[in-house]
């Protein structure tokens, strides 16, 4: 199990500030076309993404116990 | 002493920031003192919400205190930022850098404010007179091309 | 309130400082603090005294607002300096400007400490472990060739 | 009678910080040369003066009742 978190907007549209993707890992890219697909999230397009706390990029593998979260562009300070 | 980088919702006391960046051998400390503004290209604001995806942003202000040190060696930084219901004028975030000169000081923490509307995952909840937008990208930079933003020296583990 | 540029011989207060700043329409304060340094150089300071011309000190701070509000509109500038008898540590000085935007609040606070350091009739003497001098001219610059430094539209009357 | 203020060391090497001067007036350039050898100021070639509280060339006349101050370079901040 893979654990999702959405952020502003995300979690408005989603109606959820997380998720649980039952895989034992994929790549953001083909996580970002899932969730793009089950929950009509297509700003998913426009986000950063992060694995554990850190910044990665769309072709990076998200593994089963990971932590995904997408970011939405920054508006703090 | 108090952790330098935190992420809090209660008001921020600036001298409680301050306090941690003093040291004999620092001249000068800058602070940075982010306070809600009311009028924004002419809509009013009547209050705001952050929201953070909080111990990631902690991680990313310790990250920026990092870098910081790296580009000015000699200093020392602690930024405190607030999240939830927000009034006009109220404080969101202070950054406070103490270097033995100026120059250093002001420089770092204007660097400081940057990277935190880069890679700091914190959004802004705008309630105006009219309705609600969350803000995203202040910077006007086009949508991160990579798909990440320019954060140096990072693993994914 | 209080006055925006002062000389004083008590303690400064931070927070009122900045106070004197804040506003409804101000997004930004940026603060500089200076504090007496303990090592100069590889030379220790046990002690300073600052001396002043108190009333020209407080027409020149006024004068270095003056300025700022010409060159960054809609900023705010208080500033306080401290003479007298301070220790390793103290605050000899707090400027505060606050702006709709950072940017000019940075530029502001460095233009104001640079020009207090060029017209302001402030004096320093350090107090080393092995003797005391009268500090001039920290900017480095040739003593004025003019016999004046730079001051703008101002005349004798 | 003009009012002569001193700072930082000329005020020490002067043992005094005010003086005055018995003249109707005077240039600046005149009172520094007076100055400089009734009281060996010879600093006085590298100060900025202020009448009044504003800065003046060494051109500038001062005036009995005139507040005339001696500034060295400043050490502020």
């Amino acid at each position: 199990m893979i654990k999702i978190l959405l952020f502003a907007h995300l979690q408005e549209k989603a109606g959820s500030d997380q998720l649980t993707i039952d895989k034992e890992q994929t790549t953001i890219r083909d996580l970002k076309n899932i969730l793009k697909e089950t929950y009509q999230l297509i700003e998913l397009d426009q986000v950063m993404t992060a694995v554990n706390e850190e910044y990665v990029m769309d072709d990076e593998i998200a593994k089963a116990g990971d932590t995904v979260a997408f970011i939405p562009p920054v508006s703090g300070g | 002493m108090n952790e330098l980088f935190e992420i809090v919702e209660e008001p921020i006391e600036v001298e409680a920031v301050i306090k941690k960046v003093e040291r004999r051998e620092a001249g000068a400390i800058t602070t940075f003192i982010g306070t809600v503004r009311e009028w924004t290209r002419g809509r009013r604001t009547v209050y705001l919400k952050y929201q953070a995806y909080v111990p990631m942003a902690v991680k990313m202000l310790a990250k920026i205190g990092e870098e910081i040190n790296e580009k000015w060696p000699n200093t020392e930084v602690a930024i405190s930022h607030r999240i939830g219901h927000l009034d006009i004028s109220d404080i969101a975030v202070v950054i406070a850098v103490s270097s033995p000169h100026r120059k250093a000081a002001y420089e770092a923490n204007e660097y400081a404010i940057e990277r935190i509307k880069q890679i700091v995952p914190i959004w802004k909840k705008e309630h105006w007179e009219d309705g609600e937008t969350w803000i995203g990208d202040q910077l006007e930079k086009v949508p991160y091309p990579n798909g990440k933003p320019d954060v140096k020296d990072e693993k994914h583990d």
